[in-house]
């Protein structure tokens, strides 16, 4: 199998990225903070540029030629996404800002409507706050109970306990596809498999997933998928809520106003049909026509390619960095089950401390807790430093971190 | 590079002055940075009257900004009149520090000032003056 | 004082704006459909494109360059927006999408932490769907009573009903600065007082105003004010919603999420200050900055000078429009009242006929019940034609305009 | 432009076919865009055994678009078998109207269609067909 997948021509896909070319205190910027946010290609750029140049108008209901040509613009959008992810129709595809209003849009939607006192919620102590907050509010709001599957000394989440988490209160079970720190890549048609068994509604965080590796929502069979665009070579202000339709149907709207309503009096007010009736008010159609522009470009690189280069880098990386004296990896060690972040300590610097002085050698990083407070506490680490990769990244790359790193080392004397 | 992490702020992170605790302090007061995991703990003893800082101390951890400048803080306000220790802001620090620090690490330097000062100021608020 | 205003020259903004060179159907494009969407100049566009082609990366906590230079970009966008309404400070201004998201999150933060069963909402009959369904939402979830200020016969706020509607049980009043339809510029400071002498908080949608006038929130004094930047130059997808500090303040989060959070354990959380307290995730911090650029481009022609040069445009459009037989104005024909957008219907001539006629000519104006249908069941019609207009408007667009409805006329035989 | 509003749609706007009510209808139904205000009903009495249009008419207000493609629609049906009418598609209408419609059109020129469609379904469905 593997000789079929077409690997990626870095050196081309380069090319398409202008800010990767540029010098940050006098060094060639080493960008690995893609999974924070990735680098746009030309190709996303000018799709927003001619967006606004060329028949800019609002989407929706205008009779000109402006607004029809938008609106079909913004349509072709959606169903680009809905083949990107393998959706069954544009309906199943919500328009947000973001995969954190994509989860608070369940949230308060499908939570406040469909869980009630006593209801139990299962999530995992490797998520991102954008999907463990808004679970924490409703839980409190409501008197429901979360419960966590709990992770396994490599960093994998602990399925072995799965069974008895699942009671038949549990009601919504929700997991990240791939763990923004600890890189543990869940195969979730398992998981979907049994929360459906005892009649959980599945929602998964796909924000690291979606931009890294094939999805195909019908295939995993969840109820909710959730993703964001700007870490997936679109713009910023656009993410994506997959939804299947009885469940989209039978929740009530989130936000009100514009667009979304089907006919309103003094008195009543009917909806719009899925997915508008989640879209309040003028959408952000630029940035969702952009997106349709980023998952073109990366379906076709194909995402069989993007994750086998992925993979590659990320081989490379924990090779490397495994020689580093004190360095100690954060999360599998297996890249075929970790995404392509890696998470890292090194001992006796804090990662604050690393993150300045590689910046000071152009190499970009992210430290902190990467949004993960309640990971990092079970942890029991303050702050981890984070390298993460993309299909521009190159092995070179990865060199110059490590040589930075040592760098490091020696200027603080570790 | 070393403009940051240059020889004097390293010597206050490998050699902190003033650190430790104090034993039957006047003030003792501690915070941290949730985000990263600095942590900050004061102790002070004042002069007979009140007036003075008479003997201080600090002990934490975290990132060398956060540790390097409140030993620096230590050295600056030990024996300083309490009126004065007030006085000091954001910009004292930074000049302590004596090299250029991006927005996200400010915070770091700031920790030690400002458990100093929220212990000096619920110190006085106990004590009315 | 009128002749100290700078007046606009429309010919050297035009060059700013390429999408306004185009032609449609073979006809110099007319477009007259700014307040759905305004068209971009070119700073607000190069700001988007250089914000991702030159050291982009997400913003907020980043220790690398790329992120500390975007996040001061962002935040300057946040501090130019402040100066530009006259906010005390940028913690006032929080980013939302659009204005339908500014209230939604009125109505769901403030409205569900603050408003009880039996208290009282006064909205008027003019509002946009975005600051009316929200309330009627809030209204039958928790059995508040929404009350209306009434039309005059001209179309404007009947204010000489405020008084009797403004009962101690009135917790909340909420209106548009200018209608969207009507044109009816409200003066906010009188109803903002007699409100606030009762105990209400005031929200004002200013939506149709912020982009048209000078607006100065503190001058004012209302509670919220919430405003569309894809309206005023800006790019889709950003927004703003203007508070008060103690209301911000006292207010729960609305979306919750990374960067809104300052701590969050298993068991426990604590909300960032304000404005990030409301900004879930990922910001469309890209969007924000572009929005910088585009109150620049408004502030750098003076606001007054703006307001000036529409007056003019719809005083002419309302002359040039009255000598039409079989037109009807809608709402205000005092230019001192009416902001640039003017609603109009033409006997015998269904709006949507109307507008795909003049469509063919070039000319784009909106047809519909412009998310107003309340007001238009009110109004006794089920569309009506609108034109709109801003700074890049000119006089000879109103004779294309006028000549093209002629043309319709002849065509439909009317 | 008067590829779209051209003389045979303003000829059917402005001289309607079968347009009225009929009393003891079969079927009558009624429904509305309430976006633009466009409304049609269409009343129809069937032949004797149930199986074709007997007789149609329509009434109702709203655009040119609307009005015009439901008079088509009427002139086109009349007569016909059931089955072969609820065959009717989108296209078909289309085809009727014979000029290019923009999206935001199409809705207007298909509201005909849609209250034919619902009323007859509605009847075979008390009908028990
Ligand atoms: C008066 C008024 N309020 C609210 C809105 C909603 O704006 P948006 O769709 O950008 O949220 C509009 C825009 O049409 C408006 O004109
Ligand atoms: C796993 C995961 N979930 C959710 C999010 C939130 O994404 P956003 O900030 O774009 O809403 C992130 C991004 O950091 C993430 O990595």
């Amino acid at each position: 199998m593997k000789d079929t997948i077409r690997s990626l021509d870095v050196a081309r896909i380069r090319q398409d990225f202008p800010a990767l070319n540029e010098r940050v205190h006098g060094r060639p910027l080493v960008f690995l903070d893609s999974a924070a946010s990735s680098q746009k290609p030309i190709q996303v750029l000018s799709a927003l540029d001619q967006a606004y140049r060329t028949s800019y108008a609002n989407v929706h209901r205008g009779v000109y030629y402006n607004s029809e040509r938008t609106t079909d613009l913004y349509d072709q959008a959606r169903e680009k996404i809905t083949r990107f992810i393998g959706a069954p129709a544009p309906e199943n595809v919500v328009f947000v800002r973001n995969a954190t209003e994509a989860l608070n849009l369940v949230a308060y939607s499908y939570g406040r409507h469909f869980l009630q006192a006593g209801d139990e919620i299962v999530l995992t102590e490797l998520e991102h706050h954008a999907n463990f907050v808004p679970w924490q509010v409703l839980a409190r709001e409501r008197g429901i109970r979360l419960k966590f599957i709990p992770l396994t000394p490599q960093g994998t989440l602990d399925l072995a306990r799965l069974d008895e988490l699942l009671t038949p209160r549990v009601k919504l079970v929700t997991f990240a596809h791939v763990s923004n720190v600890l890189g543990t890549i869940t195969d979730p048609r398992p998981v979907i498999e049994r929360a459906h068994a005892v009649g959980a509604k599945v929602v998964v965080d796909g924000c690291q997933a979606a931009p890294h590796m094939p999805v195909d929502v019908q295939a995993l069979d969840c109820d909710f998928y959730a993703l964001s665009g700007h870490k997936m070579l679109g713009p910023t202000g656009i993410g994506v809520l997959y939804g299947k339709t009885d469940v989209l149907e039978a929740m009530p709207p989130f936000m009100t106003g514009g667009d979304m309503i089907s006919s309103v009096t003094f008195d009543s007010v009917t909806w719009n049909e899925i997915p508008v009736k989640f879209e309040a008010g003028t959408p952000a159609f630029v940035e969702a026509i952009a997106l349709g522009a980023a998952v073109d470009y990366l379906a076709a690189l194909g995402m069989d390619a993007v994750r086998a280069h992925e993979r590659e880098v990320v081989a490379y990386a924990i090779e490397r960095l495994t020689e580093v004296p004190g360095a100690t990896i954060i999360g599998p060690t297996d890249p075929d089950i970790r995404g392509g972040a890696l998470t890292f300590t090194i001992k006796d610097i804090h990662p604050h401390d690393l993150g300045t002085l590689l910046d000071r050698e152009g190499v970009a990083i992210r430290a902190g807790h990467h949004c993960a407070q309640p990971l990092h506490v079970r942890l029991g680490l303050p702050a981890t430093a984070r390298a993460s990769f993309y299909i521009y990244t190159e092995l070179r790359e990865i060199d110059a971190l490590i040589e930075a790193i040592y760098k490091a080392k020696h200027t603080l004397r570790k | 590079m070393e403009d940051l992490y240059r020889e004097n702020l390293l010597d206050h992170y490998e050699n902190p002055r003033h650190h430790g605790t104090l034993e039957h302090a006047d003030i003792s007061h501690e915070e941290s940075n949730p985000l990263c995991g600095d942590r900050i703990r004061i102790d002070v003893k004042l002069s007979e009257d009140g007036s003075r800082i008479a003997e201080i101390a600090f002990s934490g951890d975290g990132c060398i900004i956060s540790q390097a400048s409140a030993s620096m803080l230590m050295d600056e306000v030990d024996c300083k009149p309490i009126g004065e220790v007030q006085k000091l802001e954001r910009q004292d620090v930074l000049d302590m520090v004596g090299a250029p620090l991006t927005a996200a690490r400010v915070k770091c330097a700031m920790l030690g000032l400002k458990v100093l000062k929220a212990g000096l100021y619920q110190y006085l608020v106990d004590h009315q003056k």
